[in-house]
């Protein structure tokens, strides 16, 4: 159990690209960070070099005091879980958890007693002999698992280790994993593109996009105050709805016609400046009847069970809202919505930046 | 596994059969059922005279001693070509997949033998030890080793395996690069991970992953050992000296040879068939198993 | 990077790799200095380890007069081997190639016999059953002919193996798509499994090359007209003399002149040729 | 233009001298076109014949050594006897006209001529004249003791790698050396008298000669130079200065010595009662297989008297250093005053006359002689390289060889 | 377009494994009907039997009045797409769509015609000349799409045709493959294992289980009126929560020492029975302070953004409650929840039958 600080990692790869573009990031002990962002953006590399398995090009990572980037992955004491797990498939379950620590040489009673351990923790003492091969998706993970918990490391990496499962098994895993972790203690750093793991692990989410940080917040934060346009459609499902936007006087801004009160935009921009404005799908409200509201022209709806989605257009933008199902009659084809001030979030056409009312305080807080 | 959606037409899959079944019938199935009844009798050179003897030739076959030398050269020859070749070609492909840069280059400059004709290699390798006038030959000598693979045995199986060796090297290079090109990446990685050294990773992950390409090769070397290199002896010792790289197969050649004994030679063709088929079972089984690795 | 590269860890791979490529490529850089120089200076032992002057001299005498043993010219011999090498490639993947769509694509009964009949060859080669085979081959007049050369060597499990295997890893969903776009076996055959197969059959044609251009016994046995030997016999017999001294510098350039065209081909189509190579063996 | 097939064993300056003879035939009529083919060593050409016979094509006419003799005379339907055909194409053809020694070689018991001899040789010691003035070997050794004695002295003065060797191991250990001390090489008169025979070559004089080289392998005084002539090259390379091999060696070594050279007899071991006595014919005789056809039968016939032309016989010997086979050669040659001029020439014919044969030295009929010299050879070749002691090695051939000597009698008798 | 009709359909594979059992639906003209199930559950072999690559074992397929059970696919007048899109990889995307006409001897300028309109449709004319390879996922897909409406078949046949793609790109397609069969009408049958799909693309939702039809209706019924208990844990997701009960009289069922009314339960039921009760985790609602409730011990949350997931148990039973996000305050044990007796589905604990009030009129709604 450690801090873990990364200070302006930079990561050029032999080719030349530059997959890591100065990142810095602290995770407090015992802390949960999940590195989230599209295919490719660095994230696994920004995660193997944390583990040793890349070099840093520039740039440090320390784990607890101590400077990692010169040593070896096996001197850093981290676990890390692989995407395919990574399993031994020539060792049984017993021998892929024990290998580490026989490397280590630590006493065969020692190593028996952790082993046996870790196993009845994740209800795999079934499988013990077994070989990789012989055990279900789920099953393989468990043992990833276990090789990680039975070393007592001071750092887990966790590289999209559940998206080789289906879906159920995904969700209950997911939930494993967060009990585990919180159990140990251990600092943990986890990497995955799939926004609802993201969510519902961090203590510490770190969005990232073409190898830089876009946002770093807890969960809540980020979702309900993006700080950039890439974020708000990245985090969010059905994502969240931009829409072309004019400032306003007053902290109002236009969309499809209408005026809205944006709580959170800067009061310093111009009039008439053309922004983009966004607007998640389950926060905006049929207006009552006889209360106005932007114009939502419904093309189809499509059922969800407990909710329904309505895709249609505001002005000339595409908008999908999300309402308990039944909330609108059939064949409805247009409805006026209200938007709360608070969740009308304004970002800089150009550079996709929020812009908020309080750009110091918002950037201290992330 | 079998293909889920199939055509079911009557006559067409036999006609698509047909040259491949006519061929094997032909030049296969016939010839080695001859093989078999020729075992049974026996016949004068030029096959004027044949005689039904039942298992005579089985029984003095596996009462000669020469059979059992024979046996016993094919399987020193064997296992000294299978280690030597394998051994050495997992050096090179370990260091070649080592080395992200040049790894091709190398590869180009080592799979090449492979097309060499084992009779051919056989000539080049007895041009270079033929003890009076071959350079490494010579070399020896002058350095006061009394190399003469004419007369001594040893020398002359020791020729005959470093040439087979070395036809043999491009083929395993390039199955054992193969084999270590699809270890995952991420099994190293952990290992590293789990504290083990480069040499641990080596014994303890990297070497059996690599276990069924190492099986399969040891096939696949014994077969070669077994056949291909007949060309490499004939090139080199005929057999000789006294027998000393007298293999299986060279055996039924030089004793079918003349016509001396056809009979003996057949029964010693149906012992390899059943070598052979029993070889393949193995590595067949294997194959299948492997898919699931 | 696992492996932290040091001056050292960089350096030793790739001068074992070099010792190996200068072992494995110096019996025939001997082989070729050898084919450079007189008789005398190879016979007295006490060639050079470089080129000497005869090159040219020694290369035209072999191509096309031959030695003074077999007085017979390379130039033909290596016709006779291509040919032989061609018709054995094409021959053999045309066969397996049907056979193989034949075993995978239909069901029919006797199937699984079908199948083993010829995957019971995959190992057994020519050499044991070599006297049976010769009878046949001169029964069916067939002795010192191409057809004679090429034909019993088509019969050959391997071939058909692989593209059994190239099959099974073409989706189920394209013979589904085939069979609603209305295309019958043998349109599914042309349109879609033999455009796919190319690959597959380039690889193969390197590897039967190279198998046909070798062959040695069979050629040795069935041939008696010294106008259909191939090069590999070609060698040997130059260097079976009766009565007089061996010219090994004409059996090297002839053993260089065998070995070029097949190490060509695996030169030039490498990546086919170890596609080929590891696919037909797994 | 009937075609007929000429399979052989001819290389070098011989494979010019067979070729050349098919293309004067030819040219000589147009009825026929004798086609030679080289088939390899003289086992490989036999082989190559049985196989094509069993195959159902064999050739016209086969070129088969020595020591296939037998093995050709056992298959009845597969060659047509020479004399038979010659007579039934009307073709002139006396047994007398040949050397007596080559005639009981090809005749059956009945003096019928089965094959038609072609290239008889006879075993000579070939000297390389200037390596023995260069050890400072006055005389041509003549006993085995001089022979070793000058084989001491070449490798001292620098032939470190042979002193002596000899080609053809078999012949030259085994069965000249039988003949030429009048040792028994099997019963029933070397098997001239009927199969049922048995090897005695295990004597104490050929154990002795094995032990003498044995120990002399040992520093290379001797050293081996295998089973046929593949390394006759020694020779004219003047890496071995003393080598023990055919007389049909001739045109090579003319062509390719650098060197003054001459043809001496065999050695001998002055201690053996009877020693020199005569050597036995070598080399090859020319085999017309069965199942042809008259007109190609004809063809043959008019070939092989073509062959037996006294002058063109003469002219062969004088170049080839194979025999003359007919009598009237051997009288115009000797006539035309050759012998005069190159004594050495005549070496092969005076050991062959060099007494009247006995039942040890007529010659020899062994069934599966092929098969069993190369078993012959192994014995050598393990006793030289230390494997079994000499008299282990030869107990060895004999018991060796008599076990196919009974199996071959029992194919060949039905 | 055409009526397509499953009597009593079996199919026993060659090794013996029955896969389907007996299945019989009417498809009405120009409908979408989607069969869903979990994996193995016979779905594609029922799809593929109706396309012809495999043989009916007993019963009758219909398309439109004839039954096609022993004519060859390629006269059944059907297009089908598949998981893999199954393009020919070696010809371009003009041929791909080209093929089947071209086996018909449709005219060359004909088939010509009809490739753009289906490109022009699908907007992949950019690509026509491309080979497969060099089509995104996306793309790839299209082609597919467009190589089964290129033939103006009567019906469509799709074997799970999105799930190749990644998440955004699935919701984009679903909703263009439901435009495009409204636009065409054709009649189409649609397999799936996602229930989103299920739920959004068709008309006719037909669940599967075990090679049986569990239930057959709208989106709507199958959400609402779950038939068995399998279809209601499998329908909707989070699944409905599955506690254990006690059948109460009056129409009112005791779960977790809490009595529930039922309002679709059966009422000719012994009191005491033990039931199964499902609960959607959506639909429970936490009591306003004083109002009494069923008792929920809060495990612990997890975030989704607009929603948070409580993650605990009534009485011994686990339960998932999904409420909007801070609709609890951070660190609370226990709340209370009702429940709307509309909300609450009665099973029997061993059929797994739903224990309705009126089965009679209930099936026949189906
Ligand atoms: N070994 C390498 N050499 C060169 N470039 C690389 C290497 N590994 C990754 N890259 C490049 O670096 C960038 C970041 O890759 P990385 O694997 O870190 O992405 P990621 O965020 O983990 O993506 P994914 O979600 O697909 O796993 C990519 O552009 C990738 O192509
Ligand atoms: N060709 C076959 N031979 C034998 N059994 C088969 C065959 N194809 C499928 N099955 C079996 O039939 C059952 C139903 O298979 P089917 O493919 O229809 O399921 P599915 O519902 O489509 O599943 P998935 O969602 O995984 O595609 C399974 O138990 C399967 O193992
Ligand atoms: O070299 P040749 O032709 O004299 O023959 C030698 C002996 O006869 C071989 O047996
Ligand atoms: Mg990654
Ligand atoms: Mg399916």
């Amino acid at each position: 159990m450690a801090v873990v600080t990364l200070k302006d990692v930079r990561k050029v790869y032999a080719g030349g690209v530059e997959a890591v573009k100065g990142v810095s990031i602290d995770i407090p002990d015992g802390g949960f960070c999940v590195l989230v962002g599209p295919s490719g953006c660095g994230k696994s590399t920004l995660l193997r070099m944390v583990a040793g398995l890349e070099t840093i090009s520039s740039g440090e990572v320390a784990i607890g005091d101590r400077v990692v980037n010169d040593i070896e992955p096996a001197e850093r004491d981290i676990a890390m879980v692989f995407q395919n797990y990574a399993l031994y498939p020539h060792m049984s379950v017993y021998d892929n958890i024990a290998y580490g620590l026989r490397n280590r040489k630590t006493p065969k009673d020692e190593i028996d007693r952790r082993v046996q351990e870790a196993a009845r923790i994740l209800a795999i003492e079934p499988f013990l002999q077994r070989k990789p091969r012989a055990l279900s998706g789920g099953q393989r993970q468990r043992v990833a698992m276990g090789r990680a918990i039975v070393r007592k490391p001071q750092v887990f990496l966790f590289d999209e280790p559940l998206s080789n499962l289906d879906a159920k098994l995904r969700v209950q895993m997911r939930v494993e994993i967060k009990k585990l972790q919180r159990a140990l203690g251990v600092t943990s750093i986890y990497v995955t593109h799939d926004q609802v793991e993201a969510m519902t692990l961090s203590d510490k989410l770190v969005v990232m996009s073409g190898g830089q940080v876009e946002q770093v917040g807890t969960p809540t934060e980020v979702y309900r105050r993006p700080e950039t346009r890439f974020v708000a459609t990245f985090i969010g499902s059905p994502p969240m709805n931009i829409l072309p936007g004019v400032v306003e006087t007053d902290g109002r801004v236009s969309v499809g016609g209408q005026s809205l009160a944006a709580a959170d935009m800067a009061t310093d921009l111009k009039p008439g400046l053309a922004v983009d404005v966004g607007i998640r799908p389950e926060e905006a409200e049929i207006a009552a009847p006889g209360v106005a509201g932007c114009a939502f022209a419904i093309d189809f709806v499509e059922e969800l069970g407990a909710t329904e989605l309505l895709h249609g257009t505001i002005g000339e933008g595409a908008f999908v809202l999300q309402v308990p199902t039944g909330s609108v009659p059939n064949g409805t084809k247009q409805v006026a919505l209200t938007i709360a001030p608070n969740c009308v979030h304004v970002f800089d056409r150009e550079t996709g930046k929020r812009l908020s009312r309080r750009p110091a305080e918002a950037s201290k807080a992330a | 596994m079998e293909k889920r959606s199939v055509y079911t037409n009557k006559l067409l899959p036999y006609l698509l059969l047909a040259p491949q079944l006519v061929i094997t019938l032909v030049f296969f199935y016939w010839p080695a059922s001859q093989a078999v009844w020729m075992s049974f009798r026996i016949e004068d050179a030029f096959g004027i005279s044949t005689e039904f003897v039942g298992f005579e030739n089985y029984v003095t076959l596996f009462g000669q001693r020469s059979y059992y030398e024979s046996m016993w050269t094919t399987l020193v020859f064997s296992l000294a070509v299978t280690i030597l070749a394998m051994s050495f070609s997992l050096l090179l492909a370990v260091m070649a997949d080592k080395q992200i840069r040049g790894g091709s280059v190398y590869r180009t400059l080592l799979i090449w033998p492979y097309a060499v004709a084992p009779a051919i290699a056989g000539v080049l390798w007895l041009f270079m030890f033929q003890p009076s006038l071959g350079m490494i030959g010579r070399g020896l000598i002058a350095a006061g080793v009394p190399w003469n693979p004419m007369l001594n045995g040893d020398h002359a199986l020791l020729l005959v395996i470093l040439a087979a060796a070395w036809k043999q090297i491009s083929y395993n290079f390039l199955f054992f690069l193969a084999g270590l090109q699809s270890i995952p990446k991420s099994l190293i990685e952990a290992a590293a991970i789990d504290g083990a050294k480069p040499a641990r990773r080596f014994w303890t992950i990297i070497f059996p992953m690599l276990s069924p390409t190492t099986f399969f090769l040891l096939v696949v070397n014994i077969v070669y050992v077994f056949f291909d290199t007949f060309g490499i002896i004939d090139a080199i010792t005929h057999g000789g000296p006294a027998k000393a790289t007298e293999t299986l197969v060279f055996k039924v050649y030089s004793d079918g040879r003349l016509g001396g004994d056809l009979g003996g030679s057949a029964a010693q063709s149906v012992v390899l068939m059943v070598i052979v088929i029993a070889l393949t079972a193995i590595q067949f089984r294997y194959v299948e198993r492997k898919v699931t690795y | 990077m696992v492996e932290r590269r040091t001056w050292f860890s960089t350096f030793l791979p790739h001068f074992i790799l070099i010792m190996g490529v200068l072992i494995v490529a110096f019996p025939v850089y001997v082989a070729f200095v050898g084919s450079s120089w007189d008789a005398g200076t190879i016979a007295n032992g006490t060639m050079p380890l470089y080129p000497g002057k005869f090159l040219v001299e020694n290369y035209s005498r072999a191509l096309l007069a031959g030695n003074a043993t077999a007085r017979e010219p390379v130039g033909p011999m290596l016709l006779n081997s291509f040919i032989m090498a061609i018709i054995i490639a094409v021959g053999k993947i045309a066969i397996s190639i049907i056979s193989a769509y034949a075993v995978v694509y239909f069901r029919f009964p006797l199937r699984q016999s079908a199948f083993w009949l010829i995957f019971i060859t995959l190992m057994l080669p020519v050499e044991v059953r070599i006297y049976p085979t010769y009878k046949i081959v001169a029964d069916l007049g067939m002795l010192d002919t191409y057809a004679g050369l090429a034909v019993p060597l088509i019969a050959s499990a391997t071939a058909t193996l692989l593209f059994r295997q190239f099959f099974m890893t073409i989706p189920d969903e394209l013979v589904e798509a085939s069979k609603i776009d209305g295309a019958g076996p043998m349109k599914f055959f042309v349109d879609t499994v033999l455009p796919l197969s190319i690959t597959t059959i380039a690889a193969l044609f390197v590897i039967q090359f190279i198998y046909g251009w070798n062959q040695y016994l069979w050629p040795l046995l069935i041939t008696t007209r010294e106008n259909m030997q191939t090069i590999v016999i070609g060698i040997k017999k130059m260097l079976v003399t009766q009565d007089a001294l061996t010219e090994w510098q004409l059996a090297m350039a002839t053993a260089v002149l065998a070995m070029l065209p097949p190490v060509l081909v695996v030169l030039l189509m490498q990546k086919l040729f170890v596609r080929g190579l590891v696919e037909t063996e797994k | 233009q009937t075609e007929i097939q000429w399979w052989h064993a001819m290389t070098g300056a011989n494979n010019d001298v067979v070729n050349k003879l098919a293309a004067d035939f030819n040219a000589s009529q147009s009825e026929y076109k004798v086609t030679a083919a080289y088939k390899g060593s003289y086992p490989d050409t036999l082989n190559a014949a049985i196989a094509a016979f069993r195959a159902g094509n064999a050739p016209h006419i086969v070129q088969v050594f020595e020591v296939g003799t037998a093995t050709m005379m056992s298959a009845k339907g597969a060659i047509k006897p020479v004399g038979q055909m010659m007579q039934e194409a009307g073709e002139k053809f006396d047994p007398k006209a040949y050397l007596p020694a080559i005639t009981g070689y090809y005749s059956t018991a009945k003096g019928e001529m089965l094959s038609f001899p072609f290239n008889s040789s006879s075993m000579v010691m070939w000297v390389n004249k200037d390596a023995l003035k260069k050890a400072n070997v006055a005389e041509i050794p003549k006993t085995w003791p001089d022979v070793f004695e000058a084989g001491k002295k070449l490798k001292a003065a620098g032939y470190d790698k042979c002193g002596f060797t000899v080609a053809w191991s078999p012949w030259a250990l085994i069965e000249q050396f039988s003949a030429w001390h009048n040792l028994p090489l099997g019963t029933k008169a070397n098997g001239l008298d009927g199969f049922d025979t048995e090897l005695k070559f295990n004597s104490p004089a050929h154990v002795k000669l094995l032990t003498d080289l044995v120990a002399l392998q040992k520093d290379k005084t001797y050293d081996y130079s295998g089973r046929g002539n593949e390394n006759e090259g020694r020779f004219t390379s003047g890496e071995c200065p003393i080598m023990l091999t055919s007389s049909g060696f001739y045109g090579n070594v003319k062509a390719n010595a650098k060197f003054e050279f001459a043809a001496a007899p065999m050695p001998y071991y002055p201690d053996v009662k009877g020693a020199p006595q005569n050597s036995i014919i070598g080399g090859a005789s020319l085999w017309v297989m069965g199942g042809k056809t008259a007109p190609e039968y004809k063809g043959i016939a008019k070939f092989f008297t073509f062959l037996s032309d006294t002058d063109r016989q003469a002219k062969l010997h004088v170049e080839s250093g194979y025999l003359p086979i007919t009598l009237a050669a051997y009288e115009k040659v000797k006539a035309s005053g050759f012998y005069n001029q190159f004594p050495d020439r005549e070496t092969p014919l005076k050991e062959l006359t060099n007494k009247e044969p006995t039942e040890n030295s007529r010659g020899l009929r062994f069934g599966n002689m092929v098969q069993m010299r190369d078993m012959w050879s192994e014995e050598i070749e393990a006793a030289l390289a230390g494997k079994k002691s000499p008299q282990q090695a030869l107990d060895d051939a004999v018991s060796r060889g008599n076990a196919t000597l009974r199996q071959f009698e029992r194919t060949a008798n039905r």
